[in-house]
Order: C-alpha cells, then sequence, then structure tokens
C-alpha cells in the first residue's frame, strides 16, 4: 500500500475518534468545544507512559484513556448543571487552559543519552515506540481501524441500548427525561466520561502516529473540527461523524479537490448543510426510514417464507 | 465489576502478546535546511542525515520526506517526496510544495539499512526558512 | 395520598399559586379546574418537581418529597402528561415507552436484560399499553412522525407505562375533538377502575364533571372550593370566578 | 515590591484598560446579536478582522489615507460582511435548533478567516497606527498615544451605539424584539428588518473594533481572529450573556487583567488566568458580573 494513503488512513481513523467523542456528548444535547483537551491529555499521557517509563503500548494507551475519563468526569461535574451555551465556553475554557499548561509542562528523563519528554511549547518528541519496536506504518494502522471498529461495534450497541436511548431523550429534552425518571446528571457525566476516555485513546494513537506532539495541535480548531464531522455526517448513527470524516480529510483533504482551498469548501459545507439538514446527512429521519426499509425486507422474506410451507 | 474484570484480562492479553523493544537500534538525526525554489510555496531541502549516537553520516538510505502542520492535526498532510542521495556523504536534497506560510513539522522517514522517523520544525516564511526556537510564542495581543 | 399543605410558589412578585392545601385520595380521580392563570399548571409543576417551592409541603404516602429531585419522584411513581405535548421526537414510539417503563419491576431485571431489549415481562407490558391506546401498527414510527391525535395517545401511554401510583393528567382534551374526547373519557374511567389515581387538570368542564370524583377550583392561585361535582357547579364563588360578578 | 514595579505594574494595567476598549466594543457585538437571536455569533471575530482587511483593500488604490477615511471603511465593510452573515448562518437556520446556527457561525469563522489567508497568503499586513508618535507624560507614568486614540474612538463608539439603542426607533425596535418577538410582530415590527439591521450595526461596531485593534497592534493577521474570538466570548461571559453595560465593563476589566498578568507572569501564563478566571465566572457565578435572579422558567 502507498506511504502516502496509509498516512491518510490512519491520520482518518484517528480523528474518527474525536469525532465519536464529539458525537457521543452530541447526543445527549451538550456542545462541547473542548474534546481536543482529552486528546492531548490522551496523547501525552500515553506518549509518557510508552516513552519515558517504558510501558507496552497497549497498557499506554489504556493508561491515557484513563486519565482522559478521569478528566473529563471531573470537567463534567462542575459544568455539566450549566445551561447549553455556558457549557460549550467553559469546556472551550477548560481546553484552552489545558493547552496552555502543556505549554507550561516540562518534564524530562534522560533515556539512551537524549532528554525524552514534555518540552513546554517544543512539544513532547521522539515518542519512538512504533520504531524501536519495529511496527511497520501500515501495521499501526491497521491497530487503529481494529479499535476504531469495536468502539464502533460499542457504538452499535449503545444506540440498540436502553442507554443509547437514554442518552438521545437526554439529547432532545432533559426535563422530560427527568420526568421519565432519569437521574439526568449521573447520565451526563457518564457520556461525558466515555467521551473523554475516546478522545484520549485518540490521542495516544496520534501521539505513536506521528512520534510528536505539541500543545498547539490541540487548539480550538482540533475541537470545533470534531463537532462539525458529528453535524455534516448526521446524529442519526455513529457512521454519521466518521462519514464526517471522510469527506473533510478523506475528499476535500487529501484528494486534493479543492487543493488549497479546502478549508472555505468546509466553512461553507457546514454552514450550507446546516440549512437543509439540520442534523446532518444521516439523520434520524433517514437512519429510521433505513431501518424500516431493512425490517420489511426482513419480515417479507419470513412472510413468503411462512405462505410457502 | 464484571465489566472492569473483563477490560483488565483484555489488557493483560494485549500486553502480553507484545514485541520487546529493540535496542541497540541505530537511531538517526537530521539537519535540514530549506531555500525558496524561487516559486511561492516551493522550497529546496537539504538534509543531512547522521547517526545520532556516533555522529557519523548515514548514506544509501531511502528517504522520503513529508509535512504536516502542527497546528492542524492531519489536516495539511502534504504527500511524501522522495529525497535524492547528494555526492556528500550523508546528504539528500528534495523540493518540497506547501501549502501555506508558517511552522512545518517536516517528517523524514529513513528506510534500508536504517528504519526511522525524525522530525525536523521549521518556520517557513516568504524570504527565507528558519528553525522554530524553543518556546516562541506565536501570539502578541 | 397526594398531601399539599399550603403550598406556595412565587415569580418574583406574581403568587402564582399561593398557599394551597390539597388532598388527593387513593383509588380517586381529582378535579382541578380554575380560569387561565389561577395556577393549576404551576401546581402539577411543583408536584412533579420542575421547580422548587416557594414555601409549603408535599407529601406523598406520608413522606414528605418537597426537596427531591424530579426523576426521584417518578420513581417513586408520580408521572405526567404535558398541556402541549412533549415527546422525544427522534425517538421510536416503542423507544418512548421503554424508557418510561422505569418501575420497581424494571429495575429487578438482570443486567442484560434490563439494557438491551427488555425481558419478555417487559415487552409484553409495552405491547399491551400500545394495543391499549391504537398504537401497534406505528410501533417503529418515530414519535415526530405521528399525527396529533397519536400523539396525545403516546404521551398519555407513556405516562402509563411508568406504572404510576398517582398520574397528573395536565389539560389532556386541548386540542381534541368530541369524539375524541369521548374516547379520553372512556379511558379515564378505564384506568380508575384499573386503581389508578388521578390529578386531573382540565379546561373542558364538561370532561372533568363527567369522571371527576371531587373537583377543587382554583382562581388566583388560591382554592375557592371544593366537594363533589354537582357541589362545585352550584357555587357562588365559582360562578363569580367563571362569569365575573353579576 | 518597590515603587518602580509598582509604576509599571500601573502602567500595565492602564495600557490594557485603554485596549480593553476594543474588548469591549467586540462584546457588545457579542450580546446584541445574542440578545436579539438568542443564539451567539461565533464569527463575529473573525468578521471583524475581515473588515479590518477589507479597509485595506478598498483603500489599497489610495496611497496613506488618512486615519479617519480608514475607520469608516472599516466599518462599512464590517456592515456589509454583517449582512452576509447573517443571510448565511441565520435567516434559513431553523430557529428551533440552536446548535445549527451556532455551528454554522464556526463554518463561517472558518471560511472568512480561510478566505484572508488565502487573499494574502497568511502574511500579516502592517495597519496604520495613529498617533504612535504622540506620548503624554506623568512622571515616570504615560499613557501611549495610539492606545489613547483607541480607547477614546471605543468610547465614542459605544456613547453612539447606546444612543442609538435607546433613543431611536431601530434602538426600541431592536430591544422590542429582543424582549418580546411575537408581541412586537404584532405590533408592525418586521423582524427581518430589524436582524438584518442589527447584524449591520453590530457588524459595523465590529469593523472598526478590528480596525482598533489592527491599529494598536500595528499589523494585522488572520491568527488574530481566535484569540479575539474567544476574548468576546469571554467579555460577553463575564458580563453576562445579554447585559450591554456588563459587556462594557468586563471588556475593560479583562483587557486591563490580561495586561497586568502578563506583567507579572509572562504571555503564556497570562491566557492561562485569563481562561481560569472564565471557568471560575461559569461554575460559580454563570449569570456574569451583573447576575439577575432567575426569573420565571
Amino acid at each position: 500500500m502507498d506511504d502516502y494513503l496509509v498516512s491518510v488512513l490512519s491520520n482518518i481513523g484517528v480523528i474518527s475518534f474525536v469525532a465519536l467523542s464529539a458525537y457521543l456528548l452530541l447526543l445527549t444535547g451538550e456542545i462541547s468545544f473542548g474534546q481536543q483537551a482529552f486528546f492531548a491529555i490522551g496523547a501525552y499521557a500515553a506518549g509518557m507512559a510508552t516513552a519515558m517509563w517504558g510501558w507496552p503500548l497497549a497498557l499506554g494507551i489504556a493508561w491515557g484513556a484513563a486519565v482522559g475519563a478521569a478528566c473529563a468526569v471531573s470537567l463534567g461535574i462542575p459544568t455539566l448543571r450549566l445551561r447549553g451555551l455556558q457549557f460549550s465556553i467553559a469546556t472551550l475554557a477548560f481546553a484552552e487552559m489545558v493547552r496552555i499548561l502543556f505549554e507550561l509542562f516540562r518534564y524530562q528523563v534522560d533515556i539512551d543519552g537524549e532528554p525524552v519528554g514534555p518540552n513546554g511549547t517544543d512539544g513532547f518528541r521522539s515518542i519512538r515506540y512504533i520504531f524501536d519496536h519495529n511496527i511497520e506504518t501500515f501495521d499501526f494502522m491497521m491497530l487503529i481501524y481494529t479499535m476504531l471498529a469495536v468502539t464502533l461495534a460499542g457504538f452499535m450497541l449503545l444506540e440498540r441500548s436502553r442507554l443509547g436511548v437514554i442518552f438521545r431523550m437526554i439529547g432532545e429534552d432533559a426535563t422530560l427525561a427527568s420526568l421519565q425518571g432519569i437521574a439526568v446528571a449521573r447520565y451526563k457525566v457518564l457520556a461525558a466520561g466515555i467521551a473523554g476516555a475516546l478522545a484520549a485513546v485518540g490521542g495516544g494513537l496520534y501521539a505513536h502516529l506521528t512520534t510528536y506532539v505539541e500543545p498547539r495541535t490541540f487548539d480550538v480548531m482540533l475541537g470545533v473540527h470534531s463537532l462539525a464531522y458529528g453535524l455534516i455526517g448526521g446524529l442519526g448513527t455513529a457512521l454519521g461523524p466518521l462519514l464526517g470524516v471522510v469527506i473533510d480529510v478523506g475528499l476535500l483533504e487529501s484528494v486534493r479537490l479543492f487543493a488549497g482551498y479546502r478549508m472555505i469548501i468546509f466553512g461553507g459545507l457546514v454552514a450550507l448543510l446546516l440549512i437543509f439538514r439540520p442534523r446532518g446527512l444521516l439523520d434520524e429521519r433517514l437512519v429510521n426510514r433505513i431501518g424500516r426499509l431493512f425490517r420489511n425486507a426482513i419480515s417479507g422474506s419470513t412472510r413468503t417464507g411462512r405462505g410457502s410451507r | 465489576m464484571r465489566t472492569i474484570v473483563c477490560m483488565l484480562v483484555a489488557v493483560a492479553a494485549l500486553t502480553a502478546g507484545y514485541p520487546q523493544a529493540a535496542h541497540g537500534q541505530v537511531r538517526a538525526k537530521a539537519a535540514v535546511t530549506c531555500v525558496s525554489a524561487g516559486q511561492v510555496l516551493e522550497y529546496d531541502c537539504t538534509i543531512r542525515l547522521a547517526n545520532a549516537r556516533s555522529g557519523e553520516p548515514l548514506s544509501g538510505l531511502t528517504v522520503s520526506v513529508g509535512a504536516d502542520m502542527p497546528s492542524m492535526p492531519g489536516m495539511h498532510n502534504v504527500r511524501a517526496v522522495k529525497a535524492t542521495e547528494q555526492a556528500e556523504k550523508g546528504a539528500y536534497k528534495v523540493r518540497l510544495e506547501l501549502e501555506m506560510h508558517g511552522d512545518w513539522a517536516v517528517q523524514i522517514d529513513l528506510r534500508g539499512a536504517v528504519r526511522d522517523r525524525v522530525i525536523s520544525m521549521l518556520r517557513f516564511e516568504e524570504a527565507d526558512v528558519t528553525d522554530v526556537k524553543p518556546s516562541s510564542g506565536r501570539r502578541g495581543h | 395520598m397526594l398531601d399539599l399543605q399550603g403550598i406556595a410558589k412565587h415569580f418574583g412578585g406574581v403568587h402564582a399559586v399561593d398557599g394551597v392545601d390539597l388532598t388527593v385520595k387513593r383509588g380517586e380521580i381529582l378535579g382541578l379546574i380554575g380560569p387561565n392563570g389561577s395556577g393549576k399548571s404551576t401546581i402539577v409543576n411543583l408536584v412533579s418537581g420542575l421547580f422548587p417551592l416557594t414555601s409549603g409541603r408535599i407529601l406523598f404516602e406520608g413522606d414528605d418529597i418537597s426537596d427531591l429531585p424530579s426523576h426521584a419522584r417518578v420513581g417513586l411513581g408520580i408521572a405526567r402528561t404535558f398541556q402541549n405535548i412533549r415527546l422525544f421526537g427522534q425517538l421510536s414510539v416503542w423507544q418512548n415507552l421503554w424508557v418510561a417503563q422505569n418501575s420497581r419491576q424494571q429495575r429487578q431485571e438482570v443486567f442484560f436484560k434490563r439494557w438491551f431489549g427488555g425481558s419478555a415481562g417487559v415487552q409484553a407490558e409495552i405491547e399491551r399499553t400500545l394495543e391499549f391506546f391504537d398504537l401497534a401498527h406505528k410501533r417503529h414510527e418515530l414519535a415526530a412522525n405521528l399525527s396529533f391525535g397519536e400523539q396525545r395517545r403516546l404521551e398519555f401511554a407513556r405516562a402509563i407505562s411508568a406504572r404510576p401510583n398517582l398520574l397528573l393528567l395536565d389539560e389532556p382534551a386541548a386540542g381534541m375533538n368530541a369524539e375524541e374526547v369521548d374516547q379520553l373519557d372512556a379511558r379515564i374511567r378505564k384506568m380508575r377502575d384499573d386503581g389508578f389515581t388521578v390529578l386531573l387538570i382540565e379546561h373542558h368542564v364538561e370532561l372533568v364533571m363527567s369522571v371527576a370524583d371531587r373537583i377543587a377550583v382554583l382562581n388566583f392561585g388560591r382554592k375557592i372550593a371544593e366537594g363533589p361535582p354537582a357541589a362545585v357547579q352550584d357555587d357562588a364563588a365559582v360562578r363569580e370566578a367563571y362569569l365575573g360578578t353579576r | 515590591m518597590d515603587l518602580l514595579d509598582l509604576i509599571d505594574a500601573a502602567q500595565s494595567v492602564a495600557d490594557g484598560l485603554l485596549f480593553g476598549s476594543t474588548y469591549a466594543l467586540l462584546g457588545i457585538g457579542f450580546t446584541l446579536i445574542f440578545g436579539v437571536m438568542h443564539k451567539i455569533n461565533l464569527s463575529y471575530a473573525a468578521a471583524s478582522i475581515g473588515a479590518a482587511y477589507g479597509s485595506l483593500l478598498l483603500l489599497s488604490g489610495f496611497t496613506a489615507a488618512p486615519a479617519v477615511i480608514v475607520f469608516m471603511a472599516a466599518a462599512l465593510c464590517g456592515g456589509v460582511i454583517g449582512a452576509l452573515v447573517y443571510f448565511i448562518g441565520f435567516k434559513f437556520i431553523p430557529v428551533a435548533n440552536p446548535l445549527a446556527t451556532l455551528m454554522s457561525t464556526v463554518g463561517l469563522l472558518l471560511l472568512i478567516d480561510e478566505i484572508i489567508v488565502h487573499t494574502t497568503e497568511g502574511v500579516p499586513l502592517a495597519y496604520p497606527a495613529l498617533y504612535s508618535d504622540v506620548v503624554v507624560r506623568l512622571g515616570q507614568f504615560m499613557l501611549r498615544g495610539d492606545l489613547m486614540f483607541v480607547f477614546v474612538l471605543g468610547c465614542a463608539c459605544m456613547v453612539l451605539f447606546l444612543l442609538l439603542l435607546y433613543r431611536t426607533r431601530l434602538g426600541i425596535a431592536t430591544r422590542a424584539v429582543s424582549q418580546q418577538p411575537i408581541a412586537s410582530q404584532l405590533c408592525g415590527i418586521s423582524i427581518l428588518q430589524v436582524n438584518v439591521l442589527t447584524f449591520v450595526v453590530t457588524g459595523m461596531l465590529g469593523g472598526i473594533a478590528g480596525a482598533m485593534s489592527g491599529a494598536a497592534i500595528g499589523m494585522l493577521s488572520p491568527l488574530l481572529a481566535q484569540p479575539l474570538t474567544v476574548k468576546g466570548l469571554i467579555v460577553t461571559v463575564i458580563g453576562g450573556l445579554g447585559s450591554i453595560p456588563g459587556a462594557i465593563i468586563a471588556g475593560l476589566i479583562v483587557g486591563a487583567l490580561e495586561s497586568l498578568f502578563q506583567f507579572l507572569r509572562g504571555v503564556t501564563e497570562r491566557d492561562l488566568y485569563i481562561m481560569m478566571l472564565l471557568f471560575a465566572f461559569l461554575v460559580f457565578r454563570p449569570g456574569g458580573i451583573f447576575a439577575k435572579a432567575p426569573g420565571r422558567d
């Protein structure tokens, strides 16, 4: 496989995690401009674990996810009681705080005669796990996609479960949900925690993919993009944000259809798409309609099956 | 509780099957100098590769050079270009076509006798290219 | 069963509810009527916990629930409907009913059944409710795609699904035609026979007079009359509130 | 801390206060749009910078246009961009979906920013600074002429704007729409007209703010859009969403504090403390400095 294709596909895979993370919060009706903070936390935590402490990759990423989830929960508890817009701005403030803290964060150890570790605005270089362990970029891409597939399967399960229904209820009308006996605050914190862990997994993978991270990688634009993916792709299913990522990173950026004008197209696309499909391309109605087609096909075939008996 | 146990088992299984670090591997370092190639946003870069520990030049490698903007992760992923080896030992030359001025992470992938990736942070401006100095804040007010 | 003791709710200078005592007995249908702005809906909102009381106490089965959050009150068995329909439009009819099923019985289900699809008992109960409200054929439809009448029935069905001890109906007949009101009348009677306790808030006086066991009348946030329908109908204060001073 | 340090600190507070008038103007813009539409227009600061760029474009034919003309051109461009933003990002988007408008304005933010990057190739442009050679000295203490000019201009704009809002028919209509949209429609106020005019007026205000920040910093860069958006949001939140006097005072406070933090702790930590201030306000006092008692619903 072409190196370039591998790198683009790896990017799509990694960004998908942040997009899914923002999507999960969108389901519960919260617009977070701060998911990039957990992406950053995951990247630094996982990078430190493998590059500085010599942990294995899986453990490093799991550790990153745990730290991300813990931070997300502790952010969620004071902020999730805020009303929509205020929550968005609070997450924005938090994410900027995290980014600036990483700009101030210096902690290096000596490995093989070279200082390794986060170094303020210079970032965190030589997270060389995949080179030290001779993992091919293609194999790493497969790892990313395996984890993405697991995550997607989790989302599919979530959509069919009571928890998914509860998230959607809270997203549509939190007051009404609480009048169905749902402890809204608890579920929102749960969603924030899962979303934080997801973004952190993406960050851990990203750090090992590029071998370096620096604080400005995690500025507001990353969070804004990840929100936009869900809105372009649609809020009806977890495939929506993935579609958004593919449209943006895959089509607009990599195919170079519009060369350097990609961001203009992207911005315009977001603005215009929302006029015609406010809940994205794959919205609930479309998903419901497709689901009905499937059901009809299945029930149709069983009916004919019965008839022939 | 059951979920936690399952997760621990999964993590343990994943860690067990992991490759061990191949120590004593050659690590590369690179010195990159770029000059404008006449056209706007086109730059000629010379890369001098050396063994990070012994400092002796690394020649005979397949070198491909890509670039990414750290401020927009995964967004401006410039297609990697093959660098051509020069007469000077350990020196490679490449022409980069970027999309905008600003800070780029030049990503040098080595294949062959040494497999490694070296990142070099450069600020590409209209007139010249400079190393990104440590802790250079990009904002005033 | 439900005991309101001198409850009051002030919004700034507006005394929406101003010291009301009211008791709903187990198994009865209590009708609550009054002119526009008399505080009926505010009482429902206070009982379901949408906003805190200014003063007074709310007792449910003898326990003070004044400070409980609304989801906990649902857990105790207080369910309600809304004057203007509120449904989860992006969820299917079935999903709307499924999560509303939050009774103690469901909490005892095993983990997997509880979170994925529900046990046979739960499914059967949802089917029964769907049949009762004539919604079975719309099971997989998104609630937003239903007609107005169907949405009203779904809202009602959802409130029933919680198997509430006390059901608060906030103007269920609003926007209904005569035929639909008759159906509603029949359903409310059926529910009383099934052992539900109902607090019915209604504008449609005929409906209230027909189904309620007792009626309380509010005006300007205060209770001005209470008693059997016939007695209330003849009450001078009530006539004055509705018709103005003669 | 000895006297010299104290004077330096006071100096930086004064500088910040003067520059804070820019934030105050941005805050007013955010607030007014929030008041009328109940939505945040995230593209506002980018549009302001865009307007400042636009003024350079408009005047590119003339060499050394006088300052007044530059600012008027910026206001003009701001008004035009404001109207465009309304039609693209607000007019046709369902009112019931607050998320959609938020994202559409983010889309516009990206759009405007990227158009600037493309037309200028990301190179910062010099912006005419005014009265930069004037310095008022009071012993050790001095006031920079360009910042004073910015401050005076900012105050003049605010006064004009408040007069417009409280003394003209348009202003009364705007306030009516923000408080009682349906009732004001019944009184014969055209919501479309009021909305468009609100965006034009706030756009002009933004254009001036953009030109002011360009003049105070001495250059324009597309990189300004993002920090200015964040500052505008901070000012709007700290001022209490929807309160115009709150926005003005918060703008000045944020400007002063920012400058003081920078003096005491450096650029990087300055932003950290500002963000912490915003976060603390949101968590402990979400209603802003002039929080009102919660009303009905």
